[in-house]
């Protein structure tokens, strides 16, 4: 059989996609609107510091979190293809994948810095 | 194929720049693409949010007042409509996508369907019951 | 392909890339990999005509069925005008030939099992035919093109209009072609030359066929020299919808659907066609063959007890009791084309039909393998006449006759074309001749105030009056004589449409021009046969005339352009002429 | 009910028009005619010369389709009281380049499915004495739908990213890679995993789904196009990823 890489970044931006269509409409409605605007009492500074401490939840979200990237990258840069019709295919690629590559380290970073 | 070729005439139409805002359903699904933004974006938002928690109760303090600004609300509203219409269009996709079959029989997209969002709302409900608790 | 930009070669042509095109492509190419075949089409293949067809194809696969009586069904379902021996080889291929197209992808319709499921037929007494839903010819089209495509000794020629063919010292040579999308007139030079361009429906006004038979391989065979045969029958089908001409399939009576008229009454009963039975019977009412049925509704017109719509008379077809479930799984195109061209829904409302023209019996005289007399010349399908459907084809049998003699002709011109020489040099001069003719004569010639579509629709009513369902030899005469005037106006039109780029008025110049030749054959075969057969019924001959009249008509050309009629015996094996039971 | 409908036609004549302009036809309004009929009716009664292919008129060949009011259609299965009172705009199928009037070149998909391999592929091949291969009426079911195409191009004309880039193999042919790859009888779904796991195969596809919504014989060319995906995803996790006793 062929190996191509398509297949398989293909598989993770599906991966990604399920993910976000089945955690990000919470934790969007909660930690995006409903605890700023204050319709939510927010938890307490307490509560959420044991949770995102937890090991468990840095490699949930550090999970989580790279794929959903991988999905949006993936999917933004066949918008700027079709829907800008840029055609500097390699260039697109490189910025978003590559973006990608970024928000992972980033990831670890901030994750990696609530996790003690 | 013997087609003969070289003194070819035929026209060539070029597609629009902005084709997608011609019909309704090409805009749809621009939009539906456009969500990979703000998914992205909800990503970082969400990055920050745990790095605020993790520097200690003020910084949690000030990240909340921050988001509660009216141009990150307006952002996040957006976003938020974004995602809903995220998670609308993948799960009424994913029937075509994938064939279930239970005991030789095809399962009918509508019960994928609800099977998703019987998902998400078990999803949901484990999120908030573990961040409100 | 040769460097002479006028001259493309190869070893076998076809023209036409339906079932029967399509099947000899593939037999050439399997006969002899060496051998370079093309196939030329005015259409791409799979817009065929074959596409429309939706019964099924009859093979003897069943148990209890057995070749004799698929032989003797189709003889006396001839009226005795088929030709016995080639019957004989048609039916015993058959099976093969379905077999063979199943093991190319063909979606036929399953029993439990897994093994092909058989269906009922008209005029058929086994269930033998086979049948993928109601879509069978589609999909056999689509299995065959498909199938072709991994041939690579193939190559086609889509959208080329063939015009005329290269004949020299009684052999043929090749055609001369017009390319459509660039309007270039080409030779194409080959060995052999297989006619499969299918039948000519559109000599009538009301019919089943598609825009594309206009009769071209029959004209092309006429004016080249070859003789065609049988003409004068023309078959209606009994289950046509009106306005449109869209055909409902003789399959729905098969699954139990019955023909009322306007009182509700299953009024073939009356026309010695058995007596009703709730569920279909065999041979009998509903499943009795296509020429008594479309008779039976003239009668009952005359009779005053058909309902009346915009656009003729129709009586109706009740699939009412035949439940959704099995529309849905067996007759599923026939509940989309009533949903569609009729806004009525057959599972609760009443299909309004009348008979349409279906098919033509007659076409190319050819043998068993397809030859036509002419050297190189062979032809299959619709557009021949081996003979084996004589004066009525039985609904079923017309699939698999593309099938079994496409393949006997594929092999038979790969034969030819492995024996024979390179072409002439003087067709060389045909092609320059050709192709001043078509640009001189049409493309340069003034319009005047006739026009192609006139001559066309003058030609089918003329046709619809002269050689309906019954005929006489005064209207026939009188109809002879207005294609003649026809005849001279085509010879002096001109194409209003001066593009070489797809020049759809060109072409349907040059198709009338083949129509009207079909017209004519058919008109003056159908006044010499003093007598009513099958689908060719005489108000002034009423009977069968066995003494007079056991034999084909064949008809040439004559040096003055006009159709001259002969005789030719029919083939008697085993089964001596009798009469014709339905129903008892 | 107005008794005319005005018909809105493109024209392209390429020894006379540099580029597609618009003619008007007022065609008698029926409630049998389909926009084909008006077209014909012009033909053959106003202008000889408007240049358009057709042929079943039944909706089982697929010569006949054209963008009517911008949207993909076989115009003998468009009624024109669906658009009174008008005006009808028709125009060659988009996507593909225009030879002339409402004829479009369809060669590309013509050169483009023989590369899919639509055709039974078997690793022996059974004798046709040996009767038919058995398929249960269920095995004619798994691929069935896929086996409605009648190549009628609607789909590429609806499609964007054939618009957009004409390399990509379009909705159709993978429809008919899938109807053999999901026939029991076949064994060739390796080879064309092959063709379509390339960049212009399936994963050009960003799934607009709009190939599915105009097919007018509901064949869901999006829906083949995902499986395919996740069968080529699947298959290349299995050769690459896992340990050899797991493959």
């Amino acid at each position: 059989m062929k190996f191509r890489i398509e297949p398989f970044v293909w598989l993770a931006f599906s991966g990604g996609g399920v993910l976000a269509a089945l955690f990000m409409p919470v934790l969007a409605f909660l930690f995006a609107l409903a605890f700023p605007l204050g319709w939510i009492d927010p938890p307490s500074h307490d509560h959420l510091d044991a949770i995102v401490s937890n090991p468990l939840t840095f490699l949930v979200l550090f999970g989580l979190f790279v794929v959903m990237l991988v999905h949006a990258a993936h999917r933004f840069r066949y918008t700027l293809y079709d829907g800008l019709q840029i055609k500097h295919r390699v260039l697109v690629g490189t910025l978003c994948y590559g973006a990608v590559l970024v928000g992972a380290f980033a990831c670890l970073q901030f994750l990696g810095g609530a996790t003690q | 194929m013997s087609r003969a070729t070289g003194d070819d005439l035929s026209y060539r139409r070029p597609v629009p720049l902005w084709w997608w805002l011609h019909k309704r359903t090409y805009f749809v699904f621009v939009m539906r693409e456009l969500s990979s933004i703000f998914i992205a974006w909800l990503v970082l938002y969400l990055l920050l949010f745990v790095r605020a928690v993790g520097r200690g109760e003020a910084a949690y303090q000030d990240f909340l007042d921050d988001a509660a600004s009216p141009w990150l609300v307006t952002l996040n509203v957006i976003a938020f409509a974004f995602i809903v219409l995220h998670t609308i269009t993948w799960f009424s996709l994913t029937p075509q996508a994938m064939v279930v079959r239970v005991r030789g029989h095809r399962v009918p997209g509508i019960a994928i369907i609800a099977g998703q969002y019987a998902a998400l709302a078990a999803v949901t409900a484990f999120v908030a019951w573990l961040v409100l608790s | 392909m040769s460097d002479d930009p006028m001259v493309a070669t190869h070893d076998v042509l076809l023209i036409g890339g339906g079932a029967a095109g399509l099947r000899a492509a593939i037999a050439v190419a399997e006969t002899d990999p060496g051998l370079d075949v093309a196939v030329v089409s005015k259409v791409y293949p799979m817009r065929s005509h074959t596409v429309s067809a939706e019964g099924g194809a009859a093979g003897v696969i069943a148990e209890g069925d057995t070749i004799d009586e698929h032989i003797y069904d189709t003889i006396s379902g001839s009226d005795w005008l088929g030709d016995q021996d080639a019957i004989e080889y048609f039916v015993r291929e058959a099976p093969r030939e379905l077999l063979r197209l199943e093991h190319w992808g063909c979606p036929w319709s399953r029993q439990p099992d897994g093994r092909v499921a058989v269906r009922a037929f008209g005029g058929m007494k086994k269930m033998r035919t086979w049948f993928a839903a109601d879509k069978t010819g589609f999909h056999m089209l689509h299995a065959l093109f498909q199938t072709s495509l991994k041939y690579p000794a193939v190559a086609r020629y889509d959208e080329w209009f063939v015009t005329r063919l290269l004949v020299d010292d009684g052999r043929v040579h090749g055609v001369v072609a017009v390319e459509l999308r660039t309007g270039r007139v080409r030779g194409i030079t080959a060995k052999a030359v297989v006619l499969a361009t299918g039948g000519c429906g559109k000599v009538f006004p009301f019919t089943t066929n598609a825009n594309i038979n206009t009769g071209d391989g029959m004209a092309l065979a006429y004016r080249a020299g070859a003789p065609l045969k049988d003409m004068e029958f023309v078959q209606y089908h009994p289950t046509g919808l009106p306005f449109t001409g869209i055909l409902i399939t003789e399959a729905t009576r098969a699954e139990g659907a019955w023909l009322v008229n306007k009182d509700g009454y299953r009024y073939l009963q009356d026309y010695d066609l058995g007596t009703p039975t709730p569920t279909p019977e065999l041979r009998s009412m509903e499943l009795g063959p296509r020429d008594r049925l479309s008779q039976a509704f003239v009668h009952e017109e005359a009779k005053g007890r058909t309902l009346e719509t915009p656009y003729g008379s129709v009586v109706h077809l009740d699939l009412r009791h035949l439940g959704a479930k099995l529309i849905d799984t067996k007759l599923p195109f026939v509940r989309e084309l009533c949903l569609k061209y009729e806004r009525i829904d057959p599972v609760r409302e009443l299909i309004p039909v009348r008979p349409v023209v279906h098919y033509m019996m007659g076409g190319v005289h050819t043998d068993a393998d397809g030859a036509t007399g002419l050297g190189g010349l062979y032809a299959a399908g619709e557009t021949a006449c081996v003979s084996i459907n004589g004066a009525n084809r039985l609904g079923s049998n017309s699939l698999p006759e593309c099938l079994v003699f496409g393949a006997r002709a594929g092999r038979a011109a790969a034969a030819y074309a492995a024996s024979a020489g390179p072409p002439p040099p003087s067709v060389g001069s045909q092609v320059t001749d050709e192709t001043r003719r078509l640009e001189r004569d049409l493309l340069g010639r003034l319009p005047r105030d006739d026009s192609i579509a006139a001559i066309r629709t003058e030609m089918q009513t003329t046709m619809e009056a002269a050689a309906g369902i019954y005929r006489n030899g005064p209207d026939m005469a009188t109809g002879a004589d207005t294609l003649r005037e026809l005849q001279d106006r085509v010879g002096r039109v001109g194409v209003r449409d001066t593009s070489r780029t797809f020049n759809t008025e060109l072409v349907a110049a040059l198709e009338a021009a083949n129509l009207l030749d079909v017209a004519e054959c058919i008109l003056r075969s159908g006044m010499h046969r003093e007598e009513s057969r099958g689908a060719h019924q005489r108000t002034d001959f009423p009977d069968r005339d066995d003494e007079r009249f056991l034999h084909h008509h064949v008809v040439t050309r004559g040096p003055d352009g006009t159709p001259r009629v002969n005789r030719l015996p029919v083939t008697i094996t085993r089964w001596p002429p009798g009469e014709r039971v339905y129903g008892r | 009910m107005a008794d005319e409908i005005r018909v809105e036609v493109a024209r392209y004549r390429p020894d006379k028009d540099r580029e597609p302009g618009w003619q008007e036809y007022d065609v008698p309004l029926r409630t049998d005619w389909t926009v084909l009929d008006a077209l014909n009716h012009v033909k053959n009664e106003v202008d000889s010369t408007l240049a358009f292919r057709w042929s079943c008129r039944m909706g089982i060949c697929g010569s006949c389709g054209m963008n009517v009011q911008g949207e993909p259609r076989l115009s003998c299965a468009t009624f024109l009281t669906d658009y009174a009172p008008g005006p009808v705009r028709v125009e060659p199928l988009a996507n593909f380049p225009v030879v002339r009037d409402l004829v479009v070149d369809i060669d590309d998909f013509l050169e483009k499915l023989p590369r899919v391999k639509p055709w039974i592929i078997r690793d022996e091949e059974k004798s046709v004495d040996d009767g038919e291969y058995l398929q249960s009426p269920e095995e004619l079911e798994a691929y069935q739908q896929f086996s409605m195409c009648i190549n009628c191009m609607l789909c590429y004309a609806a499609c964007p990213v054939y618009g957009l880039d004409p390399d990509f193999v379009g909705p159709a042919a993978i429809a008919l890679a899938e109807r053999y790859d999901l026939d029991s009888r076949d064994q060739g779904a390796r080879q064309r995993l092959d063709v379509l796991i390339e960049a212009e195969g399936v994963y050009g596809c960003t799934f607009v789904g709009e190939c599915t919504r105009v097919c007018p014989k509901h064949v869901d060319p999006a829906g083949a196009i995902q499986r395919y995906k996740l069968k080529a995803a699947q298959e290349s996790v299995k050769a690459f990823l896992l340990p050899r006793a797991f493959r």
